[in-house]
This record gives structure tokens, C-alpha cells and sequence, in this order.
């Protein structure tokens, strides 16, 4: 075989390493560019290494005034996921799976005084997932290491390794993890839990825990994770995805411009999830 | 010979019992070694590693590669034995869409050797195009 | 040896009969939850504990109680103890067993179980709590059988047998204190997260642990004609009753942190186990602890005061009484209030109820009536033995 | 050292089924003609060897016993330490054959030093424990093992082996009976080496067994775990055994002919050795009979039919003169001379 086409392929299989220099560019920018094969440095993480000793954390920023005032975004980001990454539907509210949902100001934001609040904050409906804390409680708790966090500060669930002793559960202070107390394959009165299987992602089993992974197959190629992409389809800037730890990124400058809020901070997880009140 | 009827009795349950599984695979018919029906993409010649290997550890290069991607966040794509093409590390998305039949490919050997592996209890197979619906 | 389990009369025939049986129904339900998955049990995805792991962290302090009848006997050369010890090491392996049990029924995936020891991973809690309590068992179970074979071949145990003795001893207080590290290492959940839990955790387990063994050995006086002994009794319900006292002002104390620091996180659940809670986006009052809550402080409160008028007054009735009181006022404390309790309210300050099942209780009682199996085998040797062995010192 | 020469003759035994079983030509001889020979062996073994022992007679009825046997209406019995009905027997047979009941009831007696030397008599079960562990799990992978030789596959296999394997450790999985069997097997050989007494008393027979059989878990479990052999090709060879279709083998690691081979020596092994005692368990005198010598006669089954009773009144009879002459007392006098008078005379 001819050695330079070998060589070749080698480095194109690298790009897929290096999508994960992507996001310290700016997600946009590269999202739309992506698939034309950057030549970037093999190296993982990159060139931004002094500048942030920490490497990779990659974030969220959600604008809540954008999603109250577009009713239903939040509904689609939440479909988008859910039917992406398989997630059952049980018709009892105990056995229920979310990897990403709404509730109301005071039940996302507990700690926070809801005492004379505006009305439109207190009626908000806000966007709760995995929080990819940079402390994780969760990860700390798990006896298999079946949940830890990667590379790129995601929080990540093994689930062929999880025993479903539910730990992480009771560790998690956001309520973002989700428990398979029956089979997601199954159906109840004829109506499958998983209405349309999408043949690219798995499954889960009975008996593990599952949670919002920030789409980390997706992020390795540059593109947004799935809420992220969809919100923005219709709301330019109600959710911005991106490195935390790199200064230049869109996240970084949304960050440094805008009064953002974090989940129960006070508990030190230090949540990688912002919210733009 | 003392006892003879219990000893003949206790004889011929020992040689029943010895010649049983020859009796059992002649009246059960059919039992050549299956060969898994292999229906390649288009454009790949060869898999990711060579057939004999695949043959004894495949479950174990499934195992690695969970953990590369997984675990390592190693989602780089593999190249084919003959590096002439790029296989994504992943079950449904890379070793099922040259083997387009979980029947016809996997469970044909599987179920010779009485192996089930719980992959499929979480994996979703290839819709089959014989009976239509999803296998899992 | 070993054999001595295999005779005995009609009562302990029909008695493990009986704790079989109910082993069996406990095996059917768990087949059953098997099949279904966890979903069969009254746990939710806001309540992801219920009455197994409730029932293992209560059943960890019995068996870490047991340390407080060997303790005197190994440690100090309390003679009166003798007859006692050792079934204070049996009942830690019964104890031990039912909570491995109970761990193996609250897995979600009970055939991946040994991933705990495949990926060991010293940063959870469970990771240690897994070499602890195997490790006591281990002890539990060498300290218990040479002492026991020992005595059955009428001669003082080995030395080499001491270590592992004395190393009991510390082990005994560590399940404990890393089964409630489990808990009050956890950000989030106020209720969990106090410093006295461990400390509560052993004073319940030394009053909890002992009381069952009173009863037991109350019950055995009667039916084994094996008696302990006053003076170990009137040891033991210092024991209990001192025990008990602390686990209450302990209980205090929390009530007091709770109450005068005024931190909503720190009174909720205090306010849900002891008068209920309102779910603040429903309206919906939640309360079906309170009674449990209330009567198992009352029962201690009564419990203890019987336990020292049952001494005084040299009355096994009352001192039976007395010792359930205690053991089922904790065992609520514990065994429901406490993990139950610490899922109220939920990260998104909902108010979620948990209820068990038919299948999750029948597992429990299954589970349950295994650890008495075992206990019964055990104490059914220890009897035996002691016997032979006290026979033989009066003919020599 | 006995148990030298067993570890050569293993390690010979492993070296010749690899080197055989690395070239395609003599693959056919170790994998397809050594077992079918063996197999066999072990029917034709077996058989010649139970006709022999049934034209063996057990001359005296040698029930032993363990317990109280039949006796007065308030004496309790112990039925089935000393069954005296066949039912009772079958139980006994039963209770050995599958709980090794007689090893269960092994003591072992010790003195224990101190100010006053004591003897002492306790039960002794770590033999028990080994022995059932290893007999259970060899019976568990043997069953296990015909999922290579029937197709399709038998029914409830799948089970077996789903809950061999339920503690799903690594891929292929392992199985809980394959640990436990090598395990209890080591026990066994290291029971033999370290006690003094059971050393003494151990032959060069005694180890080859241990040996040979650790040998094939060893390869067993070295076929599954670190090879990991082509399955279907060793089920292509395995089916063809048994459906007397001889089919030339694929390509296969040299360790499953290994593994053949051992197991082949077993198998030829087995009907000339100890390890016949699973046969003999069943024509075990002691075992197999009822303590009923009281209630039933036992007639010794040599006995010359031509050779009638003599009972001690006849012999008497026959010699009373004599013996009165030579003064030996007597049951019944000679007859006096008036009473034989009396009885001619009756007679006349």
C-alpha cells in the first residue's frame, strides 16, 4: 500500500483527535467549518496548555429570558435529546428518565431567595441537566469508576460498568441523574417506552444509571451538542457551548460579559452549567 | 454373575447415558458448522483486523475499544486490515455496517457455540430486513 | 464440630422450617424483582434508596454492636462475659451476611457486583465499606470458629488467634464509622450531612446490637435452658441504656443545630420526619413517617427507663420488653427515618413519598429470616459447645 | 519423591499433545482418533469392569453400620446409619453418592499439649469440603462441556451456563465453577504434600490423578481466557466425534489438542485406576445392604449346592458313640438299653 496514503489516513483519523480543539475557537466558527480536515496539532488539547493548566472544560451558558420568551425551545431541546440518545418514556413519574428537563425558578434554584421576585422569574421555566461539575460529587461516590469525568471536564457514564447501586444518586445535589428501575426496551399497554429507535446510539439496560454525557460523541467532531444546536436554530445565542478554560472562547466572552448564576453553589462542585438570568 | 438384574439394569442406563449425545446430534438432523453470511460494504475488503483473529477476539477488541472511546475519549476512527479504509470504533456505527445482519452474521455462530453475549441487551441491532422489524 | 447443628428438637426443626420457608418466598419475590428490574421495588428516581439499603445500615450497627459484648471480655478479662462473647462475634455474622445481602438485592446489576474489586476506586465510600465489612466478616468469622473449636477440643485458644481478636475490636467501630461516611459525605443532602452522624451511628448500633442479644438470649434461657448469666445481663443493660442515652443527645443535638441555626436545608427533614412537609409546588402535605418517628422516640424514651427498672426490679419479662422497646425504636431511627428521611426533599425541593412493595418487603423478610437462619445454626453450635465443654469442667 | 514421576509424566503428556497437535498431518491422530479410542476404552473399561466385580460374591452380609440398629419397640433406630429395609438403603446410598456422607462423618483425633495432654476427637471436613466442591464443579463443566457436542444445542444449557457465569468477569466470561474446581483440585494436591500421614501413604496413583486433571482445567482455562481458540472449529472437530463423522481439523491452537490429550489419558485412565471408585461406590458392600443378617438368612453365594446343611444334631447323631467313648459331653445321651427295648418294641 502506498505509504503516503497511509500516512495520510493516519493523520485524518488524528483530526478527530484534534476536534477537541475545536470548541477553544469558538464553537460557531468551526462547526460550519468542520469536515474540511483541520491539519491541527496532533497533540491532545492543544496549544492553550499554559494558559489554562487545567485543560479542557467544556460549559454551558443558558440564556433563560430567551428560552421564557420562546415557549416551547425548551420542550425541542429536550425532544431532540431524548429521541437522539433513546431515552424511554414511562407513564409513572417514579421510574421516569430525564437527561434534560424544565422546572420551575425556585426548584432549580433553591438556595436562592424567591421572596418578592419578579413574576416573569418566578414563572420561568428553567433548563436543568447534568451540571459537569469540576468536583463532582457523583464521581467521588462511585465504587466502579463507572462515572468520572474525561479529558474534556464532561462527566461521562460507563454504563457496562455501572452495578446501579445508585450512589452517584444520592451524591448528586441536582437531581440529574436518572435510574433504569425497568427495562427501556419494554412496552406498557402496547405502547413501547422508546417509541422510535434511533439505530446509532445504544440503549440501556435495566438496572444502571444514565445522565446527560453533553454529547461528547458529537463534541469530539466540533459540532455543538444536540439542546445546544437545536436552541440555537431558532434562538441565536439561547444556549452557547464551549471551553471554559480557554479565554478566547465564545463562552469565555459570554461569561466575562453577562451576570450568570450557577446551580447551589455554595456545595463546591462548581457546576460547568451557567445561567444568564 | 450376582445381581445380575439390577448390575445388567445399572449397564444399560450407563451406555444410554454414554451414547445418548451421539443419538441426540443423528436424530437432530442438521449439524454442519454454520458460516456466517458476510455482506461487506461497498468499497471494503477487509475488516480491521485479520479473520482468524477476529474469529477468537473479537469480544475482545469490543471491549477495548469501549474503553478507548468511552473511557479515553479515543474516538479516532480504526483503519482495515489492508488499510484501505477507516472503521468508526463502535458497534452499531462501525462492525454492523459492513455486517448489515446480526442474524445472518453474528447469532450464526453464537448459537453454535452457545454463546450469548449481552451486547444486544443495550446495542441495537440492524433493522432485519427479512421479518421487517428491529431486532432486540 | 460442626455436626451439632444437625440434632435438635422439634422446636428448632419447626423454627427453621419456617425462617426456610420464608427464605423461599423471599427468593421467589427477588426472581421476580430480578426479572423486572428494580422498578418492582417502591424506590423512585427521587427516593433511589428504600428499605434494603435502610435495613443494611441499621444491620451494620447490630453487627458492630457485637464489639460491645466482646470488648469487655477480650479486652478487660470480664469473666461474666463468657457465656457471651461468642455470641456476640455469631450475631456479627449474621448481621454481616443480611447486609451483604441487602447490598447484592439493591444492585441494579447484582452480576456486575465485582466490579467494586475489578475497578477498585478508593475515592468512594462504598469501596471501603466493601473491605470493611468483608473484613469483619472474615474476622468475625476466624475469631469466632478457633475460639469456639478451642473450647469444644478443652483447651485455651491459640495465641495467634489474639492479633486478630484485638484487631476486631477497632474493625467493628470502623464499619460503622465508614457506613455512615457513606451518608454525611454527601454535598447536598443536609439531613446526612453532620459530623455526629458517625458517632450517632455507633451509639444506636451499641444499644440496638446488645438489646437483640438480650432478647435472644432471654428467648434462649427458655427454650435452650442456656443461661448468660445475671451479672452479664446486669452488664449489658448498662450497656444498652447508656448507649441509648447518647444516641439521644445526640438526636438533640441535631434537633438544636437544626432548629436555632433556622437553615431551611438543616429543618426540612427534621420537619418531614416529625410533622410533616408541604411540597411548596403542590400544596401537598407529606407525612407518612410522623408516626413511625414519634412513636420510636417514645418507645426509646419508655425503653430506657424500663431497662434500668427491669434490672432493679431483677425481672426478665420487663427487661425483654425493654430491650424490643429499644431495638425497635432504633431500628425505625435508623432503619427507616434515617435514609428515607435523607431523600426529603429532593435536590429540586420536591416532596417524593416512598412506599415499599409486596416483593420489596417479601425480600426483606426473606433476607431477614436468612440472618436468623444463620444466627440459629450459629448459636445452636455455640449452646452445644459450651455445653459439652461446661460438662466436661464439672467432671473434672 | 512419588510424586515426581506423575509430574513428568503430565508434563510429558502436555508436551506431546502440543507438538502433535501443531502440524495439520498428526492433528487427525490427537484430536479424532486419540478420543475415540479413549472413549472407548472408558465404555469397554467400565463395563469389563463392573461384569468382573458382579461375578465377585460378597461372601458374608458386612452392612456396617453407624447407628443403633433395629431393636426393641423403645430403643430409637437409626434408619439410615443402619437401614434395615431396602428403602432405608437406597436413602443411604443416596445420601452417600451425593452429599459423601461417610467422608462427612470423618474424625480425626489430636493431642493437644499442655499441663495435661489431652486427646480429642473431632469431625474433619476440610477433606469433605474440597472433595464435594471438586466433584460438584467437574459434573457442572462436564454438562457444561456438551454444548461441543450436541447441535443444536441442548436445551437448558443456556442456563447452566448463564448462571456459571453470572458474575459477569471479563470477556469470554469466567466462570465461578472453573475457579472453584481449580481451586478445590490445588487443595486436594497440596492436602496430600503437606500432611505427613496422608503423604506416607500417598503412590505415584494418587498424584497422576490430582495432576492430570489439574492439567486439563489448566488448559481448559487457558483455551478460554488467554488463547481464546477458534470455538467453532473445535465444535466442527467435537461434532464430528460424536456423529462418527470424522471431519480433519481446522486450525487450531495446540493447546486444544493439549487439552485432548489429557483428557483422552484420562479417559483411557479411568476404568484400570482409583478414580473407578465412582463405579464402586455402587457395589460397596458396606454401603449398598440392609443390617437386616437377623431378620433375613444370607446364604453364602459359593456355597456347593451339592454340599448340604450339617446342623450339629445331625453330626451328633451320626457321632454321639464316639463321642461318649471318648467322654465328650453330649446334648443328647445314647440311648439307654430299656428304652431302646421300648422303641424296638413300638417299632415291632
Amino acid at each position: 500500500m502506498d505509504n503516503t496514503r497511509r500516512k495520510f489516513l493516519k493523520l485524518a483519523g488524528l483530526t478527530a483527535v484534534a476536534g477537541v480543539t475545536v470548541p477553544m475557537l469558538g464553537s460557531k466558527a468551526l462547526a460550519a467549518d468542520h469536515g474540511g480536515g483541520h491539519a491541527a496539532p496532533a497533540e491532545h488539547g492543544g496549544g492553550h496548555q499554559e494558559e489554562a493548566p487545567t485543560g479542557v472544560r467544556q460549559g454551558l451558558v443558558i440564556d433563560t429570558g430567551k428560552f421564557h420568551d420562546n415557549p416551547g425551545l425548551a420542550e425541542k431541546c429536550q425532544k431532540v435529546c431524548h429521541d437522539y440518545h433513546n431515552v424511554p418514556k414511562f407513564p409513572t413519574s417514579k421510574d421516569e428518565i430525564k437527561w434534560i428537563w424544565t422546572d420551575k425558578f425556585p426548584n432549580v434554584f433553591p438556595d436562592h431567595s424567591h421572596y418578592k421576585k419578579d413574576d416573569r422569574m418566578s414563572s420561568m421555566n428553567i433548563l436543568a441537566l447534568c451540571n459537569h461539575c469540576d468536583n463532582p460529587p457523583c464521581v467521588r461516590a462511585c465504587p466502579t469508576k463507572a462515572t468520572f469525568k474525561n479529558k474534556d471536564g464532561v462527566v461521562m457514564m460507563d454504563f457496562h460498568r455501572c452495578i446501579g447501586c445508585r450512589f452517584c444518586m444520592a451524591a448528586c445535589p441536582y437531581g440529574a441523574r436518572s435510574f433504569n428501575w425497568r427495562s427501556p426496551r419494554g412496552s406498557e399497554d402496547g405502547h413501547p417506552f422508546i417509541e422510535n429507535y434511533n439505530p446509532k446510539f445504544p440503549t440501556r439496560m435495566r438496572g444502571v444509571v444514565e445522565k446527560c454525557s453533553l454529547c461528547s460523541w458529537r463534541t469530539k467532531q466540533g459540532k455543538d451538542p444536540l439542546c445546544v444546536e437545536e436552541a440555537n436554530k431558532e434562538v441565536e445565542g439561547a444556549m452557547v457551548f464551549g471551553d471554559l478554560n480557554d479565554p478566547n472562547s465564545e463562552i469565555s466572552k459570554v461569561l466575562r460579559n453577562r451576570f450568570t448564576i450557577q446551580r447551589k453553589p455554595s456545595l463546591g462542585t462548581k457546576p460547568s452549567i451557567f445561567y444568564i438570568i | 454373575m450376582y445381581d445380575k438384574g439390577k448390575v445388567l439394569l445399572g449397564l444399560a442406563i450407563f451406555l444410554v447415558l454414554a451414547l445418548s449425545v451421539v443419538g441426540y446430534n443423528m436424530t437432530a438432523g442438521d449439524n454442519k458448522k454454520p458460516e456466517p453470511e458476510d455482506a461487506k460494504l461497498k468499497g471494503y475488503t477487509a475488516c480491521v483486523k485479520k479473520t482468524d483473529y477476529m474469529k477468537s477476539s473479537h469480544m475482545v477488541l469490543l471491549n477495548q475499544w469501549r474503553d478507548e472511546v468511552i473511557r479515553e475519549g479515543k474516538r479516532e476512527m480504526v483503519e482495515t486490515a489492508d488499510g484501505s479504509l477507516m472503521v468508526e470504533k463502535s458497534l452499531q456505527n462501525g462492525c454492523m455496517k459492513c455486517h448489515t445482519s446480526k442474524v445472518k452474521f453474528c447469532d450464526t455462530c453464537h448459537q453454535y457455540a452457545s454463546v450469548k453475549p449481552y451486547c444486544w441487551d443495550c446495542h441495537l441491532a440492524p433493522v432485519e430486513p427479512t421479518d421487517g422489524k428491529e431486532a432486540h | 464440630m460442626v455436626d451439632k447443628i444437625l440434632k435438635g428438637n422439634g422446636l428448632y426443626w419447626g423454627w427453621l422450617t419456617l425462617l426456610l420457608m420464608i427464605m423461599g418466598a423471599g427468593a421467589v419475590a427477588y426472581l421476580v424483582q430480578f426479572n423486572y428490574g428494580l422498578g418492582a421495588t417502591g424506590m423512585s428516581r427521587d427516593v433511589t434508596w428504600g428499605i434494603y439499603i435502610s435495613q443494611f445500615t441499621f444491620l451494620v450497627g447490630v453487627a458492630a454492636g457485637g464489639l460491645m459484648l466482646v470488648l469487655p471480655y477480650y479486652l478487660h478479662d470480664y469473666k461474666s462475659f463468657g457465656r457471651i462473647t461468642l455470641l456476640g462475634e455469631f450475631m456479627a455474622i449474621a448481621a454481616v451476611a443480611m447486609c451483604l445481602m441487602f447490598i447484592i438485592a439493591d444492585l441494579g446489576q447484582p452480576m456486575r457486583a465485582m466490579n467494586v474489586i475489578l475497578h477498585p476506586s478508593p475515592n468512594s465510600m462504598l469501596f471501603y465499606d466493601m473491605i470493611v465489612l468483608n473484613g469483619y466478616l472474615f474476622l468475625n468469622v476466624l475469631c469466632g470458629f478457633v475460639v469456639l473449636s478451642s473450647e469444644y477440643r478443652g483447651i485455651k485458644y491459640p495465641n495467634w488467634v489474639k492479633p486478630f481478636i484485638y484487631l476486631s475490636i477497632p474493625w467493628a467501630v470502623s464499619i460503622h464509622t465508614v457506613t455512615a461516611f457513606l451518608y454525611c459525605g454527601l454535598p447536598g443532602r443536609h439531613f446526612w450531612l453532620t459530623a455526629v452522624l458517625a458517632p450517632r451511628f455507633l451509639a444506636s448500633a451499641f444499644a440496638a446490637g446488645p438489646a437483640l442479644l438480650m432478647v435472644i438470649a432471654l428467648i434462649m434461657k427458655r427454650t435452650a435452658n442456656f443461661d448468660v448469666g445475671q451479672t452479664a445481663k446486669d452488664k449489658l443493660v448498662t450497656i444498652i441504656g447508656y448507649a441509648a442515652i447518647i444516641n439521644f443527645f445526640l438526636l438533640g443535638c441535631e434537633v438544636f443545630v437544626g432548629y436555632y441555626s433556622n437553615i431551611p436545608g438543616h429543618m426540612h427533614t427534621l420537619d418531614y420526619l416529625f410533622f410533616g412537609l408541604v411540597d411548596h409546588s403542590t400544596g401537598v402535605m407529606h407525612n407518612n413517617l410522623v408516626p413511625f418517628m414519634r412513636a420510636s422516640v417514645a418507645m426509646g424514651i419508655v425503653g430506657i427507663g424500663m431497662l434500668f427498672l427491669a434490672r432493679k426490679q431483677k425481672s426478665d419479662a420487663m427487661l425483654a420488653t425493654s430491650c424490643i422497646l429499644i431495638f425497635v425504636a432504633f431500628w425505625i431511627d435508623k432503619g427507616l427515618g434515617l435514609v428515607l428521611g435523607g431523600f426529603v426533599p429532593s435536590p429540586m425541593e420536591h416532596v417524593v413519598e416512598y412506599v415499599p412493595t409486596v416483593v420489596e418487603l417479601t425480600v426483606t423478610a426473606g433476607v431477614w429470616s436468612t440472618g436468623f437462619f444463620i444466627l440459629t445454626l450459629l448459636y445452636k453450635l455455640v449452646v452445644a459447645v459450651k455445653r459439652d465443654s461446661e460438662a466436661t469442667l464439672k467432671i473434672s | 519423591m512419588k510424586v515426581l514421576r506423575p509430574i513428568i509424566a503430565v508434563i510429558a503428556l502436555i508436551v506431546a499433545g502440543g507438538v502433535l497437535g501443531m502440524s495439520q498431518g498428526t492433528q487427525m491422530l490427537v484430536g479424532v482418533i486419540l478420543p475415540s479410542i479413549a472413549f472407548l476404552v472408558l465404555i469397554v473399561g467400565i463395563i469389563r469392569k463392573v461384569i468382573d466385580w458382579s461375578k465377585s460374591p460378597v461372601p458374608f452380609k458386612i452392612p456396617t453400620t453407624c447407628g443403633q440398629a433395629k431393636s426393641l419397640s423403645f430403643i430409637k433406630e437409626d434408619r439410615f446409619d443402619c437401614p434395615t429395609s431396602k428403602s432405608d438403603v437406597i436413602v443411604r446410598m443416596f445420601l452417600e453418592i451425593f452429599l459423601f456422607r461417610s467422608l462427612f462423618r470423618n474424625t480425626s483425633a489430636d493431642v493437644k499439649s499442655g499441663d495435661l495432654p489431652k486427646l480429642h476427637y473431632g469431625p474433619s471436613l476440610w477433606l469433605w469440603l474440597f472433595g464435594i466442591l471438586f466433584h460438584y464443579t467437574f459434573l457442572t463443566i462436564v454438562f457444561r462441556h456438551l454444548r461441543l457436542f450436541t447441535e443444536p444445542v441442548l436445551p437448558g444449557l443456556a442456563l447452566l451456563e448463564y448462571l456459571d457465569g453470572f458474575v459477569q468477569i471479563g470477556a469470554p466470561v469466567l466462570y465461578q465453577s472453573d475457579l472453584i474446581f481449580m481451586g478445590a483440585i490445588t487443595a486436594l494436591f497440596i492436602r496430600r504434600l503437606i500432611m505427613p500421614q496422608v503423604r506416607y501413604i500417598s503412590l505415584g496413583t494418587d498424584y497422576f490423578p490430582l495432576l492430570l486433571i489439574f492439567a486439563i482445567g489448566a488448559t481448559g482455562m487457558l483455551m478460554r481466557h488467554y488463547f481464546r481458540v477458534d470455538i467453532t472449529a473445535i465444535k466442527q472437530l467435537t461434532m464430528g466425534l460424536v456423529t462418527l463423522n470424522w471431519a480433519n481439523p481446522g486450525n487450531i491452537h495446540p493447546v486444544f489438542f493439549m487439552h485432548v490429550t489429557l483428557v483422552s489419558t484420562l479417559m483411557i485412565y479411568f476404568p484400570f485406576s482409583k478414580l473407578m471408585h465412582a463405579v464402586g461406590i455402587f457395589f460397596s458392600p458396606t454401603r449398598n445392604m440392609a443390617n437386616d443378617s437377623r431378620a433375613k438368612r444370607h446364604i453364602n453365594p459359593w456355597n456347593d449346592p451339592n454340599i448340604k446343611p450339617h446342623s450339629y444334631a445331625a453330626y451328633e447323631d451320626e457321632f454321639r458313640q464316639f463321642m461318649v467313648d471318648a467322654e465328650i459331653p453330649v446334648d443328647k445321651e445314647l440311648p439307654s438299653a430299656s428304652a431302646a427295648e421300648t422303641t424296638e418294641e413300638v417299632t415291632a
